[in-house]
């Protein structure tokens, strides 16, 4: 139970396409998370899914069966919203248990459920209370026990953190994390937050305007981007983009160095070259290096630096130090990319592997 | 197969069968003058069967041809004509053919649009219980539609066209509300050119209209800044006078009616508009003042604390920046106490008795007690709503938003 | 730096307010004083004058002092100068219970006018004339007659004696304003069955109009939430019964239900459903028996009831809906997530929801229609067993010129409201306040 | 100086008459004249009201109910009135009239015309089912058996509205017609209760042979027009419409409503009788103009005296057939205002004599009335205590209870007369 | 122009006091930065200053005036507000120039003006919009406009970022930062984002409870925290605490190892130790280290990987290394700290220096 599969799944609002064909398969207890900029479709989707809305053409099968004209309730899959959309006027625990009661479960069945939910996510304190009374991280966790007690196929989630603090949401981050080793349900999961989609997910979908641009492990898409989109989306701060030409096996930055090009096989030309600021270190403006430039603006964080460094000629480009480095600003210093990780992109933005 | 599908079906389009039939030989009835006697059996037993063949035609998905609504409306046709011996409204065809007709096609139109949003997606098969409340639902709200619209509008069907008739004709045949364009239009509208002319009703609607005007600018002058002070000021004994200015809901106008009469009297100011100009923005400063002061609330704060650090005063900050945000809620006040103002009957017939300056609510009432006719009064009564509704209707969301905005919080 | 911080926590909280605060606080009084002069004015004073009123024996006509009425004329007809003629003055008592005491008749002898006789208790300095005239008895009247001679100047004026105005003095027992208080109105009317009966009609009245109006209104708002073709036109039709002026509305009503000539019977009639017409507005109360136990069914009131429930659903309806509207679609969307079929949304999630807007409706509303006067005073005048305590306040008060009586009612009126007020606001569902 | 003058009057075409009235006095003295109506309903209230306001108009257009209370509560300046009455020539008056408003020399008001109420009956109808005119309880019982038959024809349209001068009116002449008054010489007489339950026994009956509901003379105009009615008790004043010269209420009987068809089918009685009382008895309304004590006396006397004088033909003319002349002539020439008012037309959109449209007879039965006409406490002297005893309205509302089986006939004498014993 | 110094400000509503008596001295062209948890009384400290509310007890002397008592208009400060508070009734060229104009300043110098700040922030093109046609960026800009062309002593900033997504929010930072160098006013900021803070700030000013913690640069704050509050608010993620005991100069963790103690002068004695996550590497389980323990999470952010690391016997502590080494969930570690960077707290949370 849990298994998700989407097939060319399509939705219209109007005439206006937002999801545009979509094929997705999510296995069994997969932890999957939908990124993408805003408005690119992460949240349709995922309510397409759940049979909030009406899926416009293609099918939705769960575990085999296509529930594509189901209403939410025939699907088995429970929902976490970004605004909790917990019920006010219910205690704690009404809300978890309202599920159960609408399915007719007895009472004492009901109190049990709950009590297991309450036990797991920490809320037996509170069961009483109503969700006005709650913290923020404390109505997570409510809407999350309601989630849970129905024992759903798989979860949904839409940017369920996106309301709480930095910290809380480092916290309940965690929590999901472990509800998810625990449960071993599938998840799927929206969120526009890099650090939550990278800690989290088993496979991120890279979502662009109704379209997926890559799925795959956290690592994959941070080391192996498809295409400059994914390159730039994944990864913080973002990876620094310079144009860049090929001659043989090396390429070249106008008017400053170059290297060895790897991937001279390809028969596509790479016309860009991505690295991220992690990936850079600073020389004295003399020594072996790619390039140079001269330091704009210093921020420095404590634990990093970041150096916004104005390269001859071409963009700024960022550079990420060792807060413990200190580098004035306006001096000029030599840029070094580590070379095996750098990535090339060609002209229609697609990686060169 | 499942009875409990079948029978759910089928009472839904008797429901509808006969609600149509009702309603349309009624309405067939007040608009010919000739009584229209619903066959209600035939048509429920018309709407049935639309009902169960639309059912059956949409379970039988795929077969193509013609969709499963053209079925259920010959259906619901052929049974009607059956039924009731081809006289749908207990009249012979040959009596008002084209209104029948009319009916006719309204009523079997009606019925298949009825069975069909009510069963979209019904079938004979077993339904769970989400979808049968689903169809409960639509029935429900279908009806509700129907009796709702009805019992709203019959009454100023009926205000309007008696006010077209003459008394003769009202009294020959009370149900025949049909506009007899026979007599001409000078004809029609004799009421209320008599009301013009004879009975002074231009001069009233004047009245009427600087007074309701007056109202609101006196009530706006005064309750704007009271309504600031309450909600943006502190000062000690904010809370209480907020509420306090809420317990003139408690008083009920005719305990008022009697002292101010005796006062107004000695002072002069009894069966003048001073004196009602005085009087009405008292009964709706506190109304006006509890909405703005609802809204003002809900303007952001910074706002205007932006205001005071690019160098205004209070004064500055209500004029130039609260009054201007404040436009919807100031039109929403200024409609609801141009209304209470336009409508005050209370006030207007106790303290007025020269006609030169009766408001029309007064006027409206001398109608009544003498032995005008009463199409004189509904065309009266006509003459006093249709500016206020014209007003309404133009403004209507600024109303429902001020309104509700003013007194509801969350 | 951080040691420095740390100082002991200073002495408590200022007294007093700062100067900022203070010019805030004018400003507000400033700001409000035109609103509260004009509610003291219109709504307070009258309100406590009621009070005043209620505990005294005042009819109607007590709101006139007891005063002397005077009128001066002149009479012989003086044709040419020279002619004598009188110019007179009518006395009179304007009570017929209260002496008046003290006297004094002040005037000014038109200007031609020779006087050569005065009356008994005359005195004329000048042209001012002063007659004292002592004690008078209820019901008094007199003459006064000032003989004397007229000259061109006077008879080319236009009734010159109306030149002033005679003024006339004196001091009487007024009940309005002396010390003397009874409870008299109160148990007059507490012992009438009549009252009773009032009391019972106005609770009905109110309960049953208030909730017909929220139920109507509910079931309205539910037809209107979701949005359709035509929706607005719906909202705004839905309206119409409130926006319209009570006195088109109510005298259409009228109309409607007339049993001799009113559509509404008509169709009754004709369709075979009644066999005779029903005086909607006319009839106390339709007898029927449930085996064997009579009972009776009071149309008329519940005619009033219905039209009260039709004027005012709307206003219900409008809050509700703004109220549905305001509660976020993400719960139901939860609910459907959860399993809960359509009509579990609306009793488990909708009605309590709504549950803060339909109590502030019911006290709103509550208090308006226990405070209605005009509705029923335009339908039925209160008759046909009706008449609810606002009406008898008129009746009392107005018809029947027992100021005092109605002043009495309006104070239980005022007195029953501000208990159910209170009562209501202390035990009613808290989620929003007014 | 305005003088105002408020009018029962006040339709607009009959408005329109006093404001010519009023324009022609100002024509001859140059004050002008505010003419205000004031429906009849209310103007008890509305006097009382504006009195204690010290707010009263100067002149006042009322019934003769209000005479004598208004004289006493001192709204009226009966001093002033008398003097009119006095310069116009006591003698020049019908007497009956002005003894009904008599105060202690002289008179409260000045009597300015009157009328006697009638049981109006479809002659027609009667002749056909040999029934005898109704004029009196056991004719009209007799009628309403035989010609009851609802909803086509209700045999009575009776006065159940308590509310309505028009029932205090009904009932008067009922009660009247057996006997029954509640005042004599010394003030309230208990009602005696044979004569009373016979009468409330009569109006009963006739109310159960009405329509149900709050019935008041616009219900019985409307159903005898539309010939659904045998009888109604109504004023002089339907004569004119009943023969269809006025628009406004037309005749429905026929199709054409300005058929003179109804009144031809028409009879007329206006003395009736009841069980206890051979004689029977007629009921008269008188009108007044009443001089206020706010007035501006002197210009509110001229304007009364010019109304009575010069301008009674155009007073009288408002509406004739309801308006019979109190005042019979004037000092040149004795008849002048009878034999004025008689050549007078009726009618509003059309214009006919009296004589046009009735017999001489019946004619004669409805002027005639006002001579034998009576009203409670006139012939004792308690007018006075009698018309608040009406305006009260304890006997509407008391016999309204009766005819919805509130109370049995005894109670409710007995609870009349305890009620009535309150009023002073 | 532009120097403020508060003397022993109070703010009292009523009887809660929110402001405990600070002393602060801000120089004429200070960038000033106030942080704190919330509730800490920032913004109302902000507001103090601003004439906006009342202060109930102390002095407030902008350029060595007294201005206590003096409404807001008479202080010649500006205040870019956390919402904005733009005039949804004007455009934005007046919007800009609105306080221009209650100054009574003639119309062709306030068109001047307005147009040079619009220069300056790049809002020339949507001089005519209304501010709801605007995005956040934008109207941001219009606010800071609205702060700048009444040329103010000092500009007071209420979070003003704090609506923004993450990469505007970048962007406006360099912005005001940009926009500080240029115009050389005093600024006063809140914010309760550490980078925002770190950033941008001459002088943090970390407050709590209503009293100031510490006032310093960021770097100070960062390296030489007064106590353990700031040593934890500054930094993320925050500094791992452990108890730890002295003998001599040698600290020593409870159940693990220990190390030299460079305050082995100082009479008060440290109870805890405080090391960042950056400051911490990994060794193997029996190489040199401070102590070991079993690593229960790993969180992989590209760059950076994240390890909840439980101590035997401690508490769990987080440690950053680098995201291309990897380190098995569930293996066991040694932790090396470094030991220039420890800071140690006295029972008092003071630091020890
Ligand atoms: N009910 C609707 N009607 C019309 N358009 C819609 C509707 N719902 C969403 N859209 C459009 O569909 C697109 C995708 O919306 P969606 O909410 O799925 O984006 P998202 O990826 O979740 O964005 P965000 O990160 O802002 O939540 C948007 O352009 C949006 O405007
Ligand atoms: N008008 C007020 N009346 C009463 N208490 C107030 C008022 N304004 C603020 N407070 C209280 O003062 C304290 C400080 O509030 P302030 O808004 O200054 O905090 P802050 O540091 O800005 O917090 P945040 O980071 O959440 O904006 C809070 O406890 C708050 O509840
Ligand atoms: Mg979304
Ligand atoms: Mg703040």
């Amino acid at each position: 139970m849990g298994a998700i599969q989407l097939n060319k799944v399509e939705k219209w609002f109007g005439t206006l396409q937002v999801i545009k064909g979509i094929d997705l398969q999510v296995e069994d207890g997969e932890f999957v998370i939908f990124v993408g900029p805003s408005g690119c479709g992460k949240s349709t989707l995922l309510r397409l899914i759940s049979g909030l809305e009406e899926t416009s053409r293609g099918t939705i099968d769960i575990d085999g069966k296509d529930v594509t004209a189901l209403p939410p309730s025939g699907r088995g899959l429970s929902m976490v919203f970004q605004s909790y959309a917990l019920y006010p006027h219910m205690s704690v625990r009404d809300n978890v248990g309202f599920g159960l009661k609408t399915a007719g479960v007895p009472k004492e069945e009901i109190a049990r459920k709950v009590n297991a939910a309450a036990d797991v996510l920490k809320l037996d304190e509170y069961m009483d209370r109503r969700p006005k009374a709650l913290s923020g991280g404390q109505r997570q966790r409510v809407a999350i026990g309601r989630a849970i007690v129905r024992e759903p196929g798989a979860f949904l989630f839409d940017e369920p953190l996106s309301n709480l603090d930095a910290a809380l949401r480092v916290e309940m981050r965690l929590e999901i994390a472990r509800l998810h080793k625990s449960l071993g349900t599938t998840m799927i999961y929206v969120t526009h937050d890099q650090v939550e989609a990278m800690t989290l997910a088993d496979k991120i979908v890279v979502l662009q305007a109704g379209r997926i641009e890559q799925a795959g492990s956290p690592r994959e898409l941070y080391e192996r981007p498809d295409n400059l989109f994914v390159a730039q989306f994944i990864g913080s701060p973002k990876m620094n983009v310079l144009p860049c030409s090929i001659e043989g096996d090396r390429f070249s930055l106008q008017g400053h160095g170059g290297g060895r090009y790897p991937h001279a096989g390809v028969a596509r030309k790479p016309v860009r070259l991505g690295v991220r600021p992690e990936h850079i270190s600073v020389t004295g403006p003399d020594e072996g290096h790619h390039c140079t430039g001269t330091v704009e603006v210093t921020e420095y964080l404590g634990s990093d630096t970041f150096l916004y460094v104005a390269l001859d000629g071409l963009e700024t480009v960022l550079v990420r130090i060792s807060g413990s480095e200190t580098v004035e600003e306006g001096s000029r210093i030599g840029l070094k990319f580590d070379e095996t990780r750098m990535h090339f992109f060609d002209a229609d933005d697609q990686a060169i592997r | 197969m499942r009875p409990a599908s079948i029978l759910l079906t089928a009472v839904t389009g008797l429901l509808w069968g006969v609600m149509a039939m009702v309603v349309i030989g009624v309405t067939l009835t007040l608009i010919t003058g000739e009584v229209a006697l619903p066959q209600a059996t035939a048509a429920g037993l018309a709407g049935l069967l639309g009902a169960l063949v639309f059912v059956w035609r949409c379970s039988a998905a795929g077969a193509g041809g013609a969709p499963a609504w053209a079925y259920s409306a010959v259906v619901v046709f052929l049974v009607l004509m059956i039924a009731s011996f081809a006289a749908p409204f207990t009249l012979p065809l040959s009596v008002v053919p084209v209104w029948q007709g009319l009916a006719l096609i309204v009523f079997v139109a009606g019925v298949t649009a009825a069975i069909r949003l009510c069963l979209r997606d019904a079938r004979f098969g077993p339904m769970s219980r989400y979808e049968r409340e689903v169809i409960y639902i639509r029935i429900a709200k279908g009806i509700g539609f129907v009796v709702f619209t009805i019992i709203v509008a019959l009454p100023f069907y009926v205000m309007v066209m008696t006010s077209l008739k003459s008394q003769q004709a009202l009294l020959a045949n009370p149900l025949d509300l049909s506009i007899d364009f026979s007599q001409g239009l000078s004809g029609l509208t004799r009421s209320y050119v008599e009301l013009f002319t004879q009975f002074n009703f231009g001069r009233y609607l004047m009245v009427s209209a600087f007074v309701s005007v007056a109202t609101v600018v006196l009530t706006l002058l005064l309750s704007v800044p009271g309504a600031y002070a309450v909600s943006r000021l502190r000062f000690p004994g904010q809370a209480l006078l907020a509420r306090s200015v809420l317990l003139i809901y408690m008083v009920p106008a005719i305990v008022l009616v009697i002292p101010l009469y005796a006062v107004f009297s000695q002072l002069g100011l009894r069966n003048t508009l001073t004196g009602l100009l005085i009087v009405y923005p008292a009964t709706t400063i506190p109304v006006a003042l509890y909405m703005l002061q609802g809204y003002f609330r809900g303007l952001p704060a910074e706002l205007e604390e932006a205001g005071l650090m690019d160098g205004l005063s209070r004064i500055g900050v209500i004029l130039k920046i609260t009054l201007p945000l404040s436009l919807p809620a100031l039109a929403s006040v200024s409609l609801y106490v141009f209304m209470i103002a336009w409508n005050e009957f209370l006030f207007a017939f106790m303290f007025l008795d020269d006609p030169d300056i009766f408001t029309l609510s007064r006027g409206v009432v001398s109608l009544n007690s003498s032995e005008v006719p009463r199409q004189h009064l509904m065309a009266g009564a006509v003459i006093a709503t249709v500016p206020v509704l014209v007003i309404f209707l133009w403004f209507e969301r600024f109303l429902v938003q001020g309104l509700t905005a003013g007194s509801v919080k969350g | 730096m951080s040691a420095q911080t740390r100082q002991p926590v200073s002495e408590g909280p200022p007294k007093g307010i700062g100067p900022m605060q203070r010019r805030e606080m004018w400003l507000a009084y400033l700001m409000l004083a035109p609103t509260f002069i004009i509610i003291l004015v219109i709504v307070a004073g009258p309100l406590l004058a009621n009070f005043w009123i209620s505990v005294k024996p005042v009819q109607l006509g007590d709101l006139r002092p007891p005063a002397v009425l005077v009128n001066e004329r002149l009479r012989g007809d003086p044709e040419a100068a020279g002619d004598s003629a009188t110019l007179e003055y009518r006395l009179r008592n304007s009570s017929r219970d209260e002496e008046i005491r003290d006297v004094v008749l002040k005037d000014e002898v038109p200007a031609g006018f020779t006087v050569t006789g005065l009356p008994q208790g005359c005195e004329l300095t000048g042209s001012a004339l002063s007659c004292t005239i002592g004690t008078v008895e209820p019901g008094w009247r007199d003459r006064l007659g000032l003989e004397g001679t007229v000259s061109d100047v006077f008879l080319a004026a236009n009734r010159p004696e109306r030149a002033s105005e005679p003024v006339v003095t004196g001091d009487a027992n007024n009940v309005l304003t002396n010390f003397e208080f009874t409870f008299e109105n109160f148990s007059r009317i507490f012992s009438a069955d009549e009252f009773w009966s009032v009391l019972r009609v106005t609770f009905y009245y109110t309960i049953f109009g208030t909730g017909g109006a929220l139920v109507l209104g509910l079931f309205a708002a539910q037809l209107l939430h979701t949005a359709f073709p035509g929706r607005g036109f719906l909202r705004g039709l839905f309206l119409f019964p409130y926006v319209s002026p009570v006195i088109a509305v109510a005298f259409t009503w009228v109309v409607l239900f007339d049993p001799f000539s009113g559509t509404l019977n008509a169709l009754l009639t004709k369709m075979g459903v009644v066999s005779d017409p029903i005086n909607f507005f006319g009839q106390r109360a339709i007898e029927f028996s449930v085996f064997g136990i009579p009972f009776e069914f009071p149309l008329a009131l519940t005619t009033v009831i219905a039209f009260e429930a039709w004027r005012y659903f709307p206003l219900s309806f409008l809050f509700i809906l703004a109220r549905m509207q305001s509660i976020n679609t993400d719960m139901y969307e939860a609910a459907e997530m959860d399993g809960a079929t359509p009509l579990q949304q609306f009793w488990y999630l909708s009605l309590p929801q709504l549950m803060g807007i339909l109590s502030v409706l019911f006290l709103l509303r509550f208090i308006w229609t226990f405070n209605k006067f005009d509705d029923i005073f335009l339908l039925t005048g209160g008759n046909a067993g009706t008449r609810t305590l606002t009406v008898d306040v008129y009746e009392q008060g107005f018809a029947l010129s027992n100021l005092g009586a109605g002043a009495a009612v309006a104070v239980v009126v005022f007195v029953v409201l501000v208990t159910f007020a209170t009562l209501f606001i202390r035990f009613s569902p808290k989620e929003e306040g007014l | 100086d305005t003088l105002r003058f408020w009018t029962t009057e006040e339709q607009p075409e009959r408005l329109a008459k006093q404001e010519e009235l009023a324009a022609a006095f100002k024509e001859k003295t140059g004050i002008e004249v505010n003419v205000i109506p004031v429906s009849e309903s209310d103007l008890g209230t509305r006097a009382t009201a504006a009195f204690a306001a010290g707010d009263l108009p100067d002149v006042i257009y009322h019934t003769l109910q209000y005479a004598l209370p208004w004289a006493e509560a001192g709204i009226l300046d009966t001093e002033a009135a008398t003097e009119v009455f006095e310069n116009l020539g006591a003698s020049t008056f019908a007497p009956g009239a002005a003894a009904m408003a008599a105060v202690d020399g002289g008179v409260a008001s000045v009597p300015v015309d009157g009328w006697t109420q009638m049981v109006i009956y479809r002659k027609d109808l009667f002749e056909e089912n040999g029934l005898a005119a109704p004029d009196s309880y056991e004719n009209i019982l007799a009628a309403v058996e035989k010609l009851h038959n609802p909803p086509e024809m209700f045999a009575f349209v009776s006065a159940t509205k308590i509310d309505e001068n028009f029932m205090s009116q009904v009932l008067e002449h009922v009660l009247l017609a057996n006997g029954v008054s509640p005042v004599d010489a010394n003030g309230f007489k208990p009602l005696d209760e044979k004569k009373t339950i016979e009468a409330l026994d009569f109006y009963k009956a006739i109310s159960k042979a009405s329509p149900p509901g709050d019935l008041y003379w616009k219900q019985s105009r409307e159903l005898y027009f539309a010939g659904k009615a045998a009888m109604i008790i109504w004023s002089p004043f339907i004569l004119d419409e009943l023969a269809g010269l006025r628009d406004s209420a037309p005749p429905t009987i026929t199709d054409d409503p300005t058929s003179s068809e109804l009144a031809s089918k028409t009879g007329v009685v206006t003395t009736l009788s009841g069980p206890s009382n051979a004689d029977g008895a007629a009921w008269a309304d008188i009108r007044y103009f009443g001089i206020t004590n706010d007035a501006d006396t002197e210009a509110a006397m001229q304007f009364v005296e010019f109304s009575m004088d010069e301008g009674y033909l155009s007073t009288l003319s408002i509406a004739p057939e309801g308006k019979f002349p109190i005042r019979r002539g004037n000092k040149d020439n004795a008849t002048a205002f009878v034999d004025g008012w008689a050549e007078l037309p009726v009618g509003v959109d059309r214009k006919a004599a009296l004589t046009d449209l009735y017999d001489a007879d019946t004619i004669k039965t409805i002027v005639s009335g006002l001579d034998t006409a009576s009203r409670w406490g006139v012939k004792e002297g308690q007018l006075s205590l009698a018309s608040k005893m009406i305006n009260s309205q304890v006997i509407n509302r008391l016999v309204r209870e009766y005819i919805d089986d509130e109370r049995d006939a005894a109670a409710t004498v007995t609870k009349l007369n305890e009620e009535l014993a309150k009023i002073q």
